[in-house]
């Protein structure tokens, strides 16, 4: 018998993001149909506190032996420290701060998603090979805003026609769309995550400013497409992920997900889905209560990825390709296509610091 | 002749174009009962308010045992001994009759920052407090919440939460409204025998009492004092009667 | 017929019960004053007759009852309330305060104004800024204002000067005499109420105890009930 | 930094503000002339914005989706107003504080359970998108040109509508004494359900107006409402001049402190760390504005009581 | 004993028993259920000083909850990451002892509740809850971007701070601490609400004039009342960041006001053991809705709206009678 404690978001605002993570998760562990698995989903609410509590209750009443779930950083940054500080196993579907890659690095903390930075790294990596020469970019003024900026200049050679930290969770950007048509940019980087992105695209499209976009998948995911509706195509993003990867796992994966759920995967569905068949590849090699040996099976990662081939580095954090996709509309639905690979085999900026 | 408790001179204080206060200088002698009588809205309760600090005058000077208290806040002239009752009922209506008793014995003691015993359990506080409702014939109602009592009864705490604080004078804005027959009666005998503790400038549209308790009387009419005098001269001032007595002299 | 009829009212506050059983009548034309000491109930039964509160007892007015109304609706069909203590719209102004709750008929701003010149002069400043006395005249206008059929002043002279009292009692008769308005009086001032009033109502403890002939209300009736 | 740039971003701050007007009108008609607080008044933002969204969809008329908007939330007014605000009038603010609280709760869970998770489709219609050239050579965006001329009409309609008419005085008469407006004959109860539909009508077109350019999600409306709270007491509670100027200044100080204070930072400090620093002044700027007014005026700029 | 007195004996030792028989049945979740009420309870009772006695509605006390919460994140942070938090002018590594810790939180939101409250007490009624919402709103924002904490990732703390005698980590001990520290508090607002400073600052609530007229500062003693009330609720906030050794800018946001005076309101406004019962029952719903259903907001939102409708005092006026107790 294994315990699995799922933490997401599953009412309030940002509750899209971890029904997908849940559902993709949830279809890879019944389609193993092992009756020995056993997951306990809980919500999260998005506060930290609340995550905490859930935590401790997982560990301590149901007595899980492992945690996965968390979509967001700062709700990761308040569980998993103390989760794997306390011998848990702990698997992520998508936040991965950069504590948690370098310095805060654990043998029991796993990411499978990818390192926060690699998206706005891969957008850089596509501005540069673009040849976008004055970019302006914009993020929210957050850790991970900064974060994004950061690896988005990791990787792009050109010039900044400016940097702008917005407010987070600000709903109107008419000044910052002003500043970029006044900056003499070429094209625009940003990274404004959930209902921000919802409205800068349609403001942007309806500004009369013209330049290339390019942002990370965040706001461009196949959850939240629908309601930017045609300000959004054309525009280019950065992914791990899309349902157009060619491999048999990922054919599969978005046939099931789309007969059982009647709606497309998004990113969050994969990296929840992808979690899954990695946890239910190591239990077939190993005995979770024997940490070693499990969490040597799950450092071999010997299953078919939905984004496919895949391994991970000394960190415990993905060696993958980064795609590029664009938005496009099939039929009445709006989606995305890869359209190249920004980045092949990236791991991570903070390898160096984690000492493990 | 004796030094005046509290004296104003030239008061001065505008709403607008409206003169309020035009130049009031009065005074409130050891011992007296000094009436101040005049039409509505001829500026009474704002020369109070002007007395007790809570609003300031735009001219004059207000003294209080000897000392110009112009500057002065309605706290720091209420620590000096200045008590007043309000027009309209200002009393905390949630607390009982004896805490709000309590509480014009905690500012005359000026303690209120003590943490710890309770304030009811207080000898010294309570004592004074109860000596006061005693005396207003409110000692029965003492454990009722101030909400519950009927109007005329909360024109009576009014008075005795002043008592409390056992005064150097008072100020009183128509103690008697509200009072019915029997009250009115009551008050004044109180107030009679209250003049000899501390002077007392009463405003009241009731003549009877004020017939009954003044020693002086001032005729404020449209911010200005047209007359100061002993009852007969005032009764017997034909302006008076015009600008404010009509028949009830 | 009597204009207003209220029958064995009892009235409770939460727990406490105000009222034992008030009864009192009003005919057309009539000035009734509902007199008693302090906290004997003479404002709470003015709260029970305009629908104010809840009560036991019957309650009719111009024949219909009364007693289920909502207190506009009451007021609608001619009560005009004074209540004890102004409770003028402190925000509003004069003129404001007026005409709020004004209902078309004899009374109008003008006829107020002319019965309180005062009100005139301070048309636009708002009411939480008056005088006490002015406000105490700007509920009566108000009142005025809805032309009502039974006006009901709780305390309505108190803080006024004499002369003005005066007046509004001069008034008050005046408006029995020309108008054929019932008018129902809570006052302490005994000497003036016998100017207008034919009938008193007292209560003792929450109950009618006496009622009679105004004139009557004098010597031992008045020392028993009202200590004067 | 060109004049042009700097026109730009003062007619963004008033565009901004105009919006936040749209929401903070129909709050202190509630919150100042009823005297209530009602922190559900971002919920029928929110319900407003379904509604248009969901009418849109399904009729392509953005029209037809206003109309929509103002009866949905007009109705939810109303209803909400009848079953529990209703009760809540004699109270202090603590209980309408929980039961509005309770109110979100229930709008927001209940949205979501019938509209699902994801955030909703709204969009300008053809006839008003794209952007127009101002004199002076500033491209400007024709929607929010429209957005502005909404909002001062709505100003001037309700301006005239509690300052001029018999109902505003009445309905004023009612927040400072609710029993004796009605003690005199007016049925001030349903007279305050049909404010307070209007406020919620109001609250639901600027949901629509608004979602048209922003997301329509679950949630919507409370940092809204919160920065239209802001903009009330900032203008002094149940004034509407107040709201209108409020808004305009709470929408400059936002728009300009975001756009300028890095760039003034920038003049002494690092550059990465100026836009850092002028970013983190910026977010608070609105509030520090509020704190001032307030401790300048503790009555708001236009509110006459203490 | 009043029905009153009796109803907080019972809440109180109820709050004490529950988490020992879960000990010793296993079930330490509970614990630290009972742990997370307490606090929160704490932080309420705080509260209710400064709204229950003084009328005093703040907005902001998320502040003080954060303030205290922040003061433990950042001197145990200093510890855990070996970085001194200052050295001049004598070398201070930061602290992971919880007496020292409260201590700081406990100055620190009295500090800060005096600079607000210095400002905010201009106004009054709607303006000041607004007013506190703003100065917290202020804080949430600061620390959402002062990236040396965390920024909006808050800072995370491995090891729970240790009390001389104790083992914190063991929840039944931690869980002992927080209860002992919340009666302690709760005595001590016990002998406050009846002193005469307790009798004064409601006096100022109800009728500023008349405290006026007998010679007592209305804005001071509602300084000082809202010193003590905000300084209680930092140290709540130290103890919320020690259960769950995480702080973040969540601890400053207007929801987390709002569901501290939600506690309040639904246990009772002025009742010496409102937040105790509101705080309780809040967690407990919490809990048990959490557990029913995706949309649980919903019946949660029914929950509180009933109560305000339909038990006027809250669930304490409900169960104890609506009067307050006068002696
Ligand atoms: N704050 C204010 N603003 C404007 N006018 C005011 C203000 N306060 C008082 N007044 C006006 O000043 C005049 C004097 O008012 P005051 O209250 O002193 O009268 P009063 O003599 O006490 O009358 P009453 O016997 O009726 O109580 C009145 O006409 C009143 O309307
Ligand atoms: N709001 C209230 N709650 C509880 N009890 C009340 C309330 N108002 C009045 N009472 C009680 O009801 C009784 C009758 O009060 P009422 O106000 O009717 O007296 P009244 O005859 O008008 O007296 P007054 O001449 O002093 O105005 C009093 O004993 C009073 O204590
Ligand atoms: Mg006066
Ligand atoms: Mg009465």
């Amino acid at each position: 018998e294994v315990k699995v404690g799922l933490i997401t978001t599953l009412s309030g605002g940002g509750a899209g993001l971890g029904i997908d993570t849940r559902d993709g998760f949830m279809l890879a562990v019944e389609e193993a149909g092992r009756d020995d698995l056993d997951v306990v989903v809980e919500d999260d609410q998005q506060k930290p506190d609340v995550a905490v509590q859930i935590a401790d209750r997982m560990i301590q009443s149901d007595k899980v032996d492992l945690l996965t779930g968390i979509v967001w950083s700062n709700l990761a940054m308040a569980v998993v420290p103390a989760a794997t500080a306390q011998g848990l196993f702990y698997l992520s579907t998508n936040a991965a701060p950069a504590q948690l890659a370098g310095k805060g690095c654990n043998p029991n903390y796993f990411s499978v998603s990818y390192q926060n930075d690699n998206l706005h790294e891969a957008a850089g990596a596509y501005a540069t090979g673009a040849d976008f020469k004055k970019t302006f970019i914009l993020a929210p003024n957050y850790p991970a805003g900064k974060d994004s900026l950061n690896g988005f200049k990791r990787f792009f050679k050109g010039e900044l026609a400016g940097e702008v930290y917005t407010k987070l969770g600000q709903t109107d950007y008419a000044a910052e769309i002003a500043q970029i048509r006044a900056s003499g940019a070429d094209s625009v980087f940003f990274f404004l995550p959930g209902g921000m992105g919802i409205s800068f695209l349609k403001q942007y499209a309806d500004s009369g400013v013209e330049l290339p976009l390019v942002g990370p998948a965040f706001s461009f995911d196949q959850n939240i497409l629908q309601a930017v509706g045609d300000a959004a195509l054309g525009v280019k993003n950065t992914s791990s992920w899309n349902k157009d990867l060619e491999n048999e796992s990922n054919a599969h994966f978005v046939e099931a997900y789309l007969a059982k759920y009647d709606r497309l995967p998004s990113l969050y569905s994969a990296q929840g889905y992808d979690t899954a068949l990695l946890l239910l590849s190591a239990l077939e090699k190993a005995d979770i209560a024997d940490k070693d040996a499990f969490r040597a099976a799950l450092e071999e990662a010997d299953f078919s990825s939905v984004r496919g081939e895949f391994k991970f580095s000394p960190s415990h954090h993905p060696i993958q390709d980064i795609y590029v996709r664009e938005v496009v509309k099939e039929g009445d639905i709006l989606t995305n296509k890869i359209v190249g690979t920004a980045i092949e085999d990236r791991g991570h900026a903070y390898e160096d610091e984690c000492k493990m | 002749m004796t030094e005046p408790v509290l004296q104003t001179r030239g008061l001065v204080k505008s709403f607008g174009a409206l003169r309020a206060s035009d130049g009031i200088t009065l005074d409130l002698r050891p011992g007296e009962i000094h009436a101040v009588i005049g039409p509505n809205g001829a500026g009474k309760s704002t020369l109070i308010k002007q007395l007790s600090g809570n609003i300031a005058p735009d001219e004059g000077t207000v003294h209080f045992l000897g000392r110009d208290v112009t500057a002065l806040s309605t706290m720091a002239r209420a620590r000096m001994g200045l008590a007043r009752t309000f027009q309209v009922s200002a009393l905390a209506m949630e607390d009982t009759v004896l805490q709000n008793a309590v509480l014009g014995a905690l500012g005359a003691m000026s303690s209120p920052y003590r943490f710890f015993r309770p304030a009811l359990k207080r000898a010294e506080l309570r004592g004074r407090a109860t000596a006061a409702l005693e005396r207003m014939g409110l000692a029965g109602h003492a454990a009722t919440v101030v909400s519950e009592l009927s109007h005329g009864q909360r024109r009576q705490l009014e008075v005795a939460v002043a008592l409390t604080l056992q005064p150097r004078a008072f100020l009183m804005d128509e103690p008697m409204a509200g009072l019915g027959g029997e009250g009115s009666k009551q008050l004044t005998g109180i107030l009679d025998r209250l003049r000899a503790e501390a002077p007392i400038l009463l405003i009241e549209h009731d003549m009877d009492a004020v017939f009954a308790l003044a020693d002086r009387i001032s005729v404020l009419v449209y911010g200005r004092i047209i007359a100061t005098g002993t009852v007969e001269e005032i009764r017997r001032s034909p302006e008076v009667r015009d600008a404010y007595l009509g028949d009830a002299s | 017929m009597s204009l207003l009829e209220l029958h064995e009212i009892t009235a409770s506050y939460g727990a406490s019960q105000a009222l034992f059983g008030v009864s009192l009548e009003i005919a057309e034309g009539e000035v009734l004053a509902l007199m008693g000491r302090n906290g004997m109930g003479k404002s709470t039964t003015v709260r029970c007759l305009c629908g104010m509160m809840a009560a036991g007892g019957v309650r009719r007015f111009a024949g219909q009852d009364i007693g289920r109304l909502p207190s506009h609706r009451v007021a609608r069909l001619g009560v005009g309330l004074v209540p004890e203590g102004r409770r003028c719209f402190r925000d509003l102004t004069v003129t404001e305060n007026l005409i709020a709750a004004a209902r078309p008929g004899h009374w109008d701003q003008v006829k107020v104004e002319v019965l309180f010149p005062r009100l005139a002069e301070r048309r636009g400043q708002v009411a939480g800024t008056l005088s006490g006395g002015e406000q105490q005249m700007l509920a009566i206008g108000r009142a005025l204002m809805t032309n009502p059929r039974l006006l009901v002043l709780d305390e309505a002279t108190e803080g006024l000067a004499p002369l003005v009292r005066q007046e509004i009692w001069d008034a008050l008769g005046v408006l029995k005499r020309d108008s054929g308005l019932s008018i129902l009086v809570v006052d302490k001032a005994l000497a003036e109420l016998a100017q207008v009033a034919d009938r008193a109502v007292i209560l003792e403890r929450g109950r009618s105890v006496w009622d009679g002939v105004f004139a009557e209300v004098k010597g031992e009736v008045a020392e028993r009930y009202l200590g004067v | 930094m060109t004049p042009i740039l700097i026109a730009e971003q003062v007619l963004n701050g008033l565009q901004s503000g105009v919006m936040l007007f749209l929401m903070a009108a129909g709050l202190t008609l509630i919150f100042g002339v009823m005297g209530l607080i009602n922190l559900a008044h971002g919920s029928l933002y929110m319900v407003g914005a379904f509604a248009a969204a969901a009418t849109a969809v399904a009729t392509g008329s953005f029209l037809l989706a206003l109309v929509a908007a103002l009866a949905a939330a007009a109705a939810a007014g109303a209803l909400v107003e009848r079953l529990v605000i209703r009760r809540l009038y004699d109270r202090d603010h603590l209980d309408q504080v929980l039961a509005t609280f309770a109110l979100i709760l229930i709008f927001s869970e209940g949205t979501r359970w019938i509209f699902g998770s994801f955030p909703l489709y709204l969009d300008i219609p053809q006839a008003l998108s794209g952007p127009v050239t101002l004199p002076g050579g500033i491209q400007y965006p024709l929607y929010r040109l429209f957005l502005i001329g909404m909002g001062l009409v709505v100003a001037a309609l309700l301006f005239w509508l509690i300052a001029c008419t018999r109902l505003g005085i009445r309905i004023r008469a009612g927040e400072n004494d609710r029993e004796m407006i009605a003690a005199l004959g007016v049925d001030i109860a349903r007279l305050y359900t049909l404010v307070f539909a209007l406020g919620a009508a109001l609250a639901g077109l600027a949901g629509a107006l608004v979602g048209a350019i922003q997301s329509v999600q679950v949630g919507m409306g409370e940092p809204v409402l919160i920065l239209a709270f802001v903009v009330i007491v900032i203008g002094g509670i149940g004034s509407i001049e107040g709201a209108l100027v409020g808004a305009l200044l709470v929408g400059l100080t936002d728009t300009l402190g975001g756009i300028f204070l890095p760039q003034l930072l920038a003049l002494f400090m690092e550059p990465a760390a100026a836009t850092q620093t002028g970013a983190a002044l910026a977010s608070m700027a609105i509030y520090v504005l509020m704190a001032a007014v307030l401790v300048w005026r503790p009555t708001g700029l236009f509110g006459a009581r203490a | 004993m009043s029905r009153e007195g009796l109803l907080n004996a019972a809440v109180l030792l109820a709050l004490g028993l529950v988490p020992l028989a879960a000990h010793v049945m296993g079930e330490p979740f509970t614990i630290t259920l009972a742990t997370r009420a307490a606090i929160l309870a704490l932080a309420a009772v705080g509260l209710n000083i400064a709204l229950g006695i003084g009328g005093l509605v703040s907005l902001g006390h998320a502040t003080f909850f954060g303030i205290g919460g922040y003061a433990m994140g950042i001197l145990a942070s200093h510890v855990q990451d070996y970085e001194p938090l200052f050295e001049w002018p004598f070398l201070f590594e930061g602290s992971t002892s919880m007496p020292l810790i409260w201590l700081l939180a406990v100055l620190a939101s009295a500090l800060a509740a005096l600079l607000i409250g210095l400002l905010a007490l201009r106004t009054s009624g709607v303006y000041f809850i607004m007013i506190t919402l703003a100065f917290g709103q202020m804080f949430y924002f600061f620390s959402i971007s002062w990236s040396r904490y965390g920024g909006e990732d808050g800072l995370s703390i491995y090891v729970r701070n240790g009390f001389p005698g104790l083992n914190t980590l063991d929840p039944i001990q931690f869980f002992g601490l927080c209860y002992a520290v919340l009666c302690l508090v709760l005595l001590g607002a016990r002998l406050l609400a009846r002193s005469p400073f307790g009798l004064a600052l409601g006096a100022a609530r109800q009728s500023p004039d008349r405290v006026q007229a007998v010679g007592l500062d209305p804005k001071r003693l509602q300084l000082v009342g809202f010193v003590v009330s905000g300084a209680i609720t930092g140290l709540a906030g130290a103890l919320f960041a020690d259960l769950n050794r995480f702080v973040s800018p969540t601890m400053f946001s207007w929801q987390t006001s709002g569901e501290i005076m939600v506690f309040i309101i639904l246990g009772g406004v002025g009742r010496l053991f409102g937040p105790v019962v509101g705080a309780g029952v809040f967690v407990m719903l919490e809990h048990w809705l959490g557990d029913m259903s995706e949309f649980w907001h919903i019946w949660l939102g029914l929950l509180l709206l009933a109560v305000v409708l339909f038990a006027r005092g809250g669930l304490v006026g409900l169960l104890a009678g609506r009067g307050r107790a006068h002696d």
